[in-house]
């Protein structure tokens, strides 16, 4: 995981402040950092994202496929998630060295995405058990900055809320051969209800205390993390413990509910700057990466 | 291994020599090596010799579903391999960045140009097209392997015969050499590499460098062409600037070199066919060149097996005859056996259920007395798992002992078992004495 | 083949026949050691580098580390290819410790040998021709042997008679084939490995055989190795 | 072609028979399916929440390792755990090498420890389970002890009966101790399940069918005697912090009633091996 | 100070104890370590055996499934063996794609497998080119202290007694395959072969059955599987120090013996999980 190094001095200074409910960055313990999100930033995909968060830099692409459902689940379409990390985001990258926090970070993305209730896959399915609408889901992190999971929760959110995948009709002859016929309006498609799709939210564990979004430096200071994520309506769909260190029970119970206050607040601003974005619809300046 | 490093003086040397317009090999600037061409018994085998650079060549083919892109094309598959043999530095199975580079080239030479009909490989449209894959393998690396490598894929190539194959309505036959004689594949023309190789940023040129003269070199030129002087692929490489006229004199000289290497491969071809067709023979012993000390054959040799059968017979009475069996398995359990005393291990057993299953037979039999301490353990363990309320804990060791573990709120209770086993010494005491109850059923 | 029914023909009498040996030394330039090896038509090169520096995790502290390469012509080496019949880490593993077994490795502690046998074409005994190739190999690098060895395949036909040096349609005829590395001290068994079941006095009978063929392959190898120091 | 060579490999393309059952269709198979959900929905519900399964637990078992453990679960689970350590490690390419030992954890599956296909749990999920259990241990390890070193943990499962990474977690903290690694404390793992429905309760130790019809799950680890938890790892369909929260304290109090379990098997350990050498 | 001069001088150690006829773990020469067997204990595989062997410790696990017949052989099944050796069962092995042992004892077993005829793939065919079993048949050592192909082979015949099968008809209107589960059959085994390994101690001595620590000391290995008749399905010796053909005979006469002591374990086993 790409770190960063610091001394006995900065980290109590950190860990002090954090008992104090002062950030080194003047946030509260349970602040996020200014987010920027926008929508529709690569144009050769079925939809895209781009997520800053502070210095963390994340882009998700998704592409929509036509491939075979799987054999257990012959009338749903499925996910799948790769992430690469950069040598862009920081040297130890470079070659091989993103690719175990890659694949943990594709693990976490399933797991989070197992849950039957968060995509209806039902819908990606064209003609059970020979074809379906398989969503490449790519994550590329451009800069780490600290709390790579939230960020790239609200990116992945992002950019299936403005996934378009198009309109197929299955027409079948007499001879009962099936034929795939695409729609010829490229505005005919189907969206994706993002209302269940969780976020993550990284409580870190600094002294006593914890917080949510740490930076990097903060990273530094806490030995474990609980990573939570929470829907809309705050339900929990999936936990796990981050990091090397252990957590007494007492404080998983007071994250929990941090997580879920954080996290609901969350979606419900992720949600407005989504709806804010798409009721420019075409009229929108876009950004892009040169903003 | 290491490759040896090359010595200060010697790269000196070497491009000394270059400045000098002298090769160690004694050739000229534009001199190729000599190219010699030897083919194996298995169509499609060659080798092709490029001074002392080495290559193997085979092409092999295999029925398989075309990719769906491309329903009525054939596949062609390309893959150079950097024996360990032909360099210490080469390892086994590392994709270096030189293969990686030399199999760009070679697919963009033999493949990219077209130089195979793929349309003619397709048996069944959309269902199954020839594979052909040619396997390259780098025997012995003394510089310009992929003009060596070119040749030899492109001689492979030339050499194969393919199974031929006849369709009727969805069955595809497929002929064995004997049934039906097998078909070349149709190639259009003759794609060949020809490297040239820069020295002080492209003031001197040489044409086939040798493994020395590369290691010197500032950048390398390679352009593959066929004898109709069609360039199929051109890549410089080393980071060199070279002018216009450098190119243009390159390839000039490249149409020369094919030319040649062209004339010679169909001559080695015609020649191979020729010995096939009148029955004479082939194959890579008779490219052994006769007259080298190093080379030595022999003929076909008699070998005396007449009385084999009785050396055999003395053997086999003289040895002691298999003695009878002894030892008599012990069964502990269901499912469990064992022969033999020999030393214990230092497992338990594994099997958790095998034991469970036990229980409960035994749950249900009545106990036997002598068994009465265990018996009582097993009963408290299933009625405690009907009550459903504690957590039971079976386990087992060659103490026999038991733990059962009550609710937390009740002091925890250990009853051990011991004595009769420990004193129990012999190796017999299998570490299980229900199993040995089990045994004397 | 034609080839193949002239040597039935050939075997047909009470005696067996070896196909046609050749071989060449010293062939290649780079390694430090190399031979080709022919029988009949199946042939194979082997390439030695050694004794060398050695990486750090195979060095021995008592020996030379040897390893063996075994590449077949088509494909990657693996257990069962399905093309070619060459590979398989069980005969690299076969020929490692044939060559361990004579070659004088205490000689050259914390080196490494390496020795690469590639397949140029098989068809039949191709095991034993990989043998012979390997100690060729290494007679021509020049590494100390306590004793040659060379590789002798025999084939028992369903009729139960006995055949040496088989082809490739000889094997699959057969009901079962054994392969022996019999050493130049006394006869005795390097290595043996077998296709197929026979019975313990089948196995003795083709020994026997393997050894008397072993006889005439070591006069091949010394043949040779005259011609080749000849003009010494 | 990324082909496996190193293996003997078989057909392209194989299916479990349970397939073709399935595909019966209205054929007895797919009653008999039907059936057996049923007998164990009804299992289900006579099924105390609370209750652990029997677990067996033994240490020092190999010969070839330097500690070593096996755990078996009453559903059919069987672990078996091998651990190293310390050794000197390869320098970290990082360069963190004042942090102190690493630990390595490996976590295979058995290809037939799983009910269905063969090759259904891949290398991924392997991965995923090598590093939880890395995380769930760590904390029990002191790492501080061993700089510059390794210590290997590699966890084997050979039967997959239901929470088989709980009985993984126990198993490799077994097996660390058995090394004579230096502890803080032993890591006990537990795991539950939900089963689908609203008012569904928290399962404790969940059998295999259990856990494949599960809504949610969640494996916990714990430090008992320093009442830690070390790994928490759940995931599935969402509830309330609450529901977790109960799950949580359920899975605490299963961990805590399995220590002694565990602890004893160590001590029979200890105590075999000493006794051979005062003989 | 036996055990210093074991550190220092290992080899030597052995040399005397061969010399007096006996080895250091109490065996005579000739001589097997206790063979355990316990079959059926995994019951998430069609069958399975674990064996131990002394220390050594193997596991095999059979996994059916269906596919197609090779195009070659249309009324054949398959077998395919893997021999494991994980990290976890020695600190010789490295974790990842299996090495040289690992794969050379795979082929070992196939070997095995096709040379004795332990089961006719024939059997395994269901329908002729449509279907047929596959059995997967996965050995992993789990505790390596010597002669892993012995315990390999007797794991996986024990293990393949131990499978059931269920039943499957193909229907003739549909063309489709049903498979009862209920119905289980057991598989029907020709021949039972039986590994007998030896190491080569100074070029003469042979010991049957050795440990680990007997095999890095040996100069060579022999390993030889017979049949129910005698007949040989392998004789492996790869390379190591030469044998002549009359100490090769004794190892055949030690393993014919061996044979039969195998042979009623076995038969004992099965026996006894046999409904009455």
């Amino acid at each position: 995981m790409a770190s960063v190094v610091l001394s006995e001095a900065e980290k109590l200074y950190i860990v002090h402040g954090v008992q104090e409910d002062l950030r080194v960055d003047g946030r509260g313990c349970e602040d996020y950092r200014c987010a920027e999100v926008e929508t529709d930033v690569v144009s050769n995909t079925s939809g895209s994202a781009r997520a800053k968060l502070g210095h963390t830099d994340i882009l998700v692409g998704v592409k929509a496929e036509m491939g075979t459902p799987k054999l257990e689940k012959p009338d749903e379409g499925y996910l799948e998630f790769f992430v690469d990390c950069s040598a862009n985001a920081t040297p130890e990258f470079e070659g091989r060295g993103g690719e175990e926090l890659g694949t943990e970070i594709a693990n976490t993305l399933y797991r989070i995405f197992s849950s039957e209730s968060c995509v209806d896959l039902k819908s990606l399915c064209i003609n059970p058990r020979e074809h379906c609408w398989v969503l490449y889901v790519d994550v590329l992190l451009l800069e780490c900055g600290g709390n790579l999971f939230d960020a790239i929760s609200i990116a992945v959110k992002a950019a299936l809320f403005n996934t378009r995948i198009p309109k197929v009709r299955v027409l079948e002859d007499e001879e009962g051969s099936k034929e795939i016929e695409l729609s010829d309006d490229p505005y005919d498609c189907i969206r994706l209800n993002v209302d269940e799709v969780p976020c993550v939210v990284t409580l870190s564990k600094i002294g006593y205390r914890h917080v949510v979004d740490a930076t990097l430096q903060e990273e530094a200071c806490s030995l474990a993390s609980l990573l939570i994520s929470v829907t809309s309506k705050g339900a929990l769909t999936c936990m796990k413990k981050v990091g090397k260190g252990s957590l007494d029970p007492e404080s998983i119970f007071e994250m929990m509910e941090t997580g879920k206050r954080v996290g609901k607040s969350l979606h419900t601003s992720l949600q407005k700057i989504l709806d804010e974005e798409e009721s420019l619809g075409t009229t929108r300046q876009k950004v892009g990466f040169l903003g | 291994m290491k490759e040896t490093p090359l010595s200060n003086c010697e790269r000196r040397f070497l491009l000394r020599a270059v400045q000098e317009r002298k090769r160690l090999d004694g050739r000229q600037c534009y001199d190729y090596r000599n190219v010699r061409i030897s083919f194996g018994a298995d169509y499609g085998c060659c080798i092709v010799e490029l001074g002392k650079t080495r290559v193997l060549g085979q092409v092999s083919c295999e029925l398989v579903p075309p990719k769906p892109n491309r329903a009525t094309e054939g596949i062609l598959f390309f893959n150079l391999e950097l024996s360990p043999m032909a360099a210490p530095a080469f390892e086994p199975g590392r994709q270096s960045e030189l293969l990686v580079k030399l199999n760009r080239l070679i697919e963009r030479c033999l493949r990219n140009s077209k130089c195979i009909d793929t349309e003619s490989l397709c048996v069944v449209a959309g269902e199954k097209v020839w594979q052909i894959r040619v396997d390259l393998h780098l025997l012995n690396h003394d510089g310009n392997i992929i003009d060596a490598a070119s040749i030899a894929g492109i001689v492979a190539l030339c050499h194969f015969r393919r199974p031929d194959v006849s369709v009727q309505g969805e069955e595809v036959t497929v002929y064995t050499p004997e049934e039906r004689d097998p078909v070349p594949l149709s190639i259009h023309h003759m794609p060949v590499c020809v490297s040239f190789a820069f020295f002080q940023q492209g003031t001197y040129l040489l044409v086939d460098p040798s493994e020395r003269e590369e290691r010197v070199m500032d950048g390398l030129l390679v352009i593959a062409m066929n004898k109709h002087r069609e360039i199929c692929t051109i890549q410089s490489s080393g980071g060199i600037m070279l002018l216009k006229d450098q190119v243009l004199r390159c390839s000039k000289i490249t149409a020369v070199k094919v030319a040649e290497i062209t004339e010679l491969i169909q001559k080695a071809l015609e020649n191979d066919q020729k010995v096939r067709k009148e029955g004479g023979k082939f194959g890579f012993a008779e490219s052994i060149p006769n007259q080298k000390i190093t080379a030595f054959k022999m003929e076909r040799a008699a070998v005396d097996t007449k009385d084999v059968e009785e050396q055999a017979e003395e053997i086999i009475t003289k040895a002691d005859p298999p003695s009878e069996v002894f030892t008599k398995p012990i069964l502990h359990t269901r499912g469990t056996a064992q022969i033999g005393e020999g030393i214990e291990n230092a497992w338990g057993d594994l099997e958790e259920s095998e034991r469970e299953e036990a229980a409960e037979e035994e749950g249900e039999t009545d106990a036997t007395a002598f068994e009465c301490q265990k018996m009582e353990m097993e009963d408290t363990s299933i009625m405690n798992e009907t009550e459903k309320d504690e957590p039971i804990v079976l386990s087992d060791s060659e103490e026999e002992e038991v733990v059962i573990l009550e609710p937390q709120d009740t002091p925890k209770k250990t009853r051990t078992q011991t004595n009769l086993k420990q004193e129990n010494t012999s190796k017999k005491t299998f570490n299980k004495k229900r199993k040995k109850k089990r045994a004397t059923h | 083949m034609a080839t193949a029914e002239e040597e039935e023909d050939g075997g047909g009498g009470g005696g067996c026949c070896l196909r046609p040996f050749s071989c060449e030394q010293g062939l290649l330039s780079r390694p430090d050691g190399s031979a080709a090896f022919i029988q009949g038509d199946t042939s194979v090169l082997a390439g030695l580098y050694g004794p060398g520096e050695v990486k750090g995790s195979k060095e021995l502290p008592d020996q030379a580390a040897l390893e063996v390469l075994l590449r077949p012509k088509v494909g990657l080496p693996a257990v069962t290819p399905r093309l070619g019949r060459g590979g398989g880490a069980q005969r690299e593993q076969l020929i490692r410790r044939t060559c361990e077994a004579v070659l004088l490795g205490a000689l050259h502690p914390r080196t490494a040998v390496t020795l690469v046998l590639q397949v140029l074409s098989d068809i039949g005994s191709l095991l034993s021709c990989c043998l012979n190739a390997a100690c060729l190999g290494l007679l021509d690098a020049g590494l100390p042997l306590a004793s040659l060895f060379c590789g002798v395949t025999c084939a028992l036909r369903p009729d139960g008679r006995l055949l040496l040096d088989p082809t490739a349609r000889q094997e699959q005829e057969a009901r079962a084939v054994l392969t022996f590395a019999i050493d130049s001290a006394d006869g005795k068994v390097l290595a043996a490995t077998a296709k197929g079941s026979c019975s313990a006095e089948e196995l003795q009978q083709c020994l026997a055989a393997a050894q008397r063929a072993a006889a005439t392959i070591f006069r091949f190898y010394r043949d040779s190795l005259r011609r080749k120091y000849s003009k010494w | 072609m990324p082909l496996d060579h190193r293996r003997l490999r078989g057909p392209e393309e194989s299916q479990p028979p349970e397939v073709w059952a399935a595909a019966a269709g209205a054929g007895g198979a797919a009653a008999a399916e039907e059936e057996e959900a049923a007998a164990a929905a009804a299992a289900e519900e006579a099924r105390d929440p609370c209750a652990l399964r029997p677990l067996f637990a033994r240490a020092g078992l190999l010969s070839q390792a330097e500690g070593s453990a096996y755990v078996e679960l009453g559903g059919g689970t069987k672990v078996l755990c091998a651990a190293w350590g310390p050794r000197e490690a390869a320098a970290e390419p990082g360069g963190g090498a004042a942090a102190g030992g690493r630990l390595v954890c490996e976590f295979r599956r058995a290809p037939f420890a799983g009910r269905g296909p063969r090759a259904a749990a891949g290398r991924e999920a392997e991965r995923e389970a090598a590093a939880a259990l890395r995380e769930a241990l760590e904390p029990a390890v002191r790492l501080a002890r061993y700089p510059r070193a390794r210590l290997a943990v590699s966890a084997l499962l050979l039967q997959d009966g239901g929470s088989a990474l709980a009985a993984a977690v126990s198993a490799a903290a077994l097996a660390l101790a058995d090394a004579g690694v230096e502890m803080y404390d032993l890591a006990v793992g537990c795991a539950l399940c939900r089963p689908p429905g609203a008012a569904a309760a928290w399962l404790l130790q969940p059998s295999e069918p259990e856990e494949r019809r599960a809504a949610a799950r969640l494996t916990v680890a714990l430090l008992p005697s320093l009442n830690q938890v070390s790994g928490l790892l759940g995931g599935g369909q969402g509830g309330p912090p609450d529901s977790w929260a109960q799950a949580l304290r359920l899975g605490l109090d299963g961990c805590h009633r399995l220590y002694p379990v565990l602890r004893q098997s160590l001590l029979r350990a200890a105590r075999r091996r000493a006794a051979p050498s005062t003989a | 100070m036996a055990t210093a001069f074991k550190t220092v001088e290992p080899l030597e150690y052995y040399r005397r104890f061969l010399k007096e006829n006996c080895r250091p773990d109490g065996r005579e020469l000739g001589e097997f370590r206790a063979t355990t067997v316990n079959i059926g204990s995994i019951t998430t595989a069609d069958g399975s055996a674990l064996v131990k062997l002394g220390n050594t410790t193997v596991i095999c696990g059979v996994k059916a499934e269906l596919a197609a017949p090779p195009v070659d052989s249309p009324n054949k099944g398959y077998i395919v063996p893997n021999v494991e050796l994980p990290s976890l069962c020695s600190t010789r092995f490295r974790p990842g794609p299996p090495g040289e042992e690992a794969q050379a004892a795979s082929q070992f077993i196939a070997d095995v497998i096709e040379n004795s005829q332990i089961i006719e793939k024939e059997d395994l065919c269901i329908a002729n080119g449509k279907l047929a079993w596959v059995l997967y048949c996965d050995i992993i050592c789990l505790d390596y202290d010597g002669n892993i192909l012995d315990a390999s082979t007797f794991a996986l015949l024990t293990a393949l007694k131990n499978v059931q099968l269920p039943a499957v008809t193909v229907n003739e209107e549909t063309g489709l395959s049903e498979v009862n589960l209920k119905q289980k059959n057991p598989l029907i085994i020709r021949k039972h072969p039986v590994a007998t390994s030896f190491a080569i101690f100074d070029d003469t001595l042979l010991i049957v059955d050795p440990t680990a620590e007997e095999e890095d000391l040996a100069t060579g290995t022999v390993t030889i599987v017979t049949d129910e008749e005698g007949r040989l399905c392998s004789v492996h010796k790869p390379g190591g120090s030469p044998l002549t053909g009359a100490k090769l005979q004794d190892c055949i006469t030690r393993a014919v013996t061996r044979h039969k002591e195998v042979k009623k374990l076995i038969d004992k086993v099965i026996k006894s999980i046999q409904p009455k």
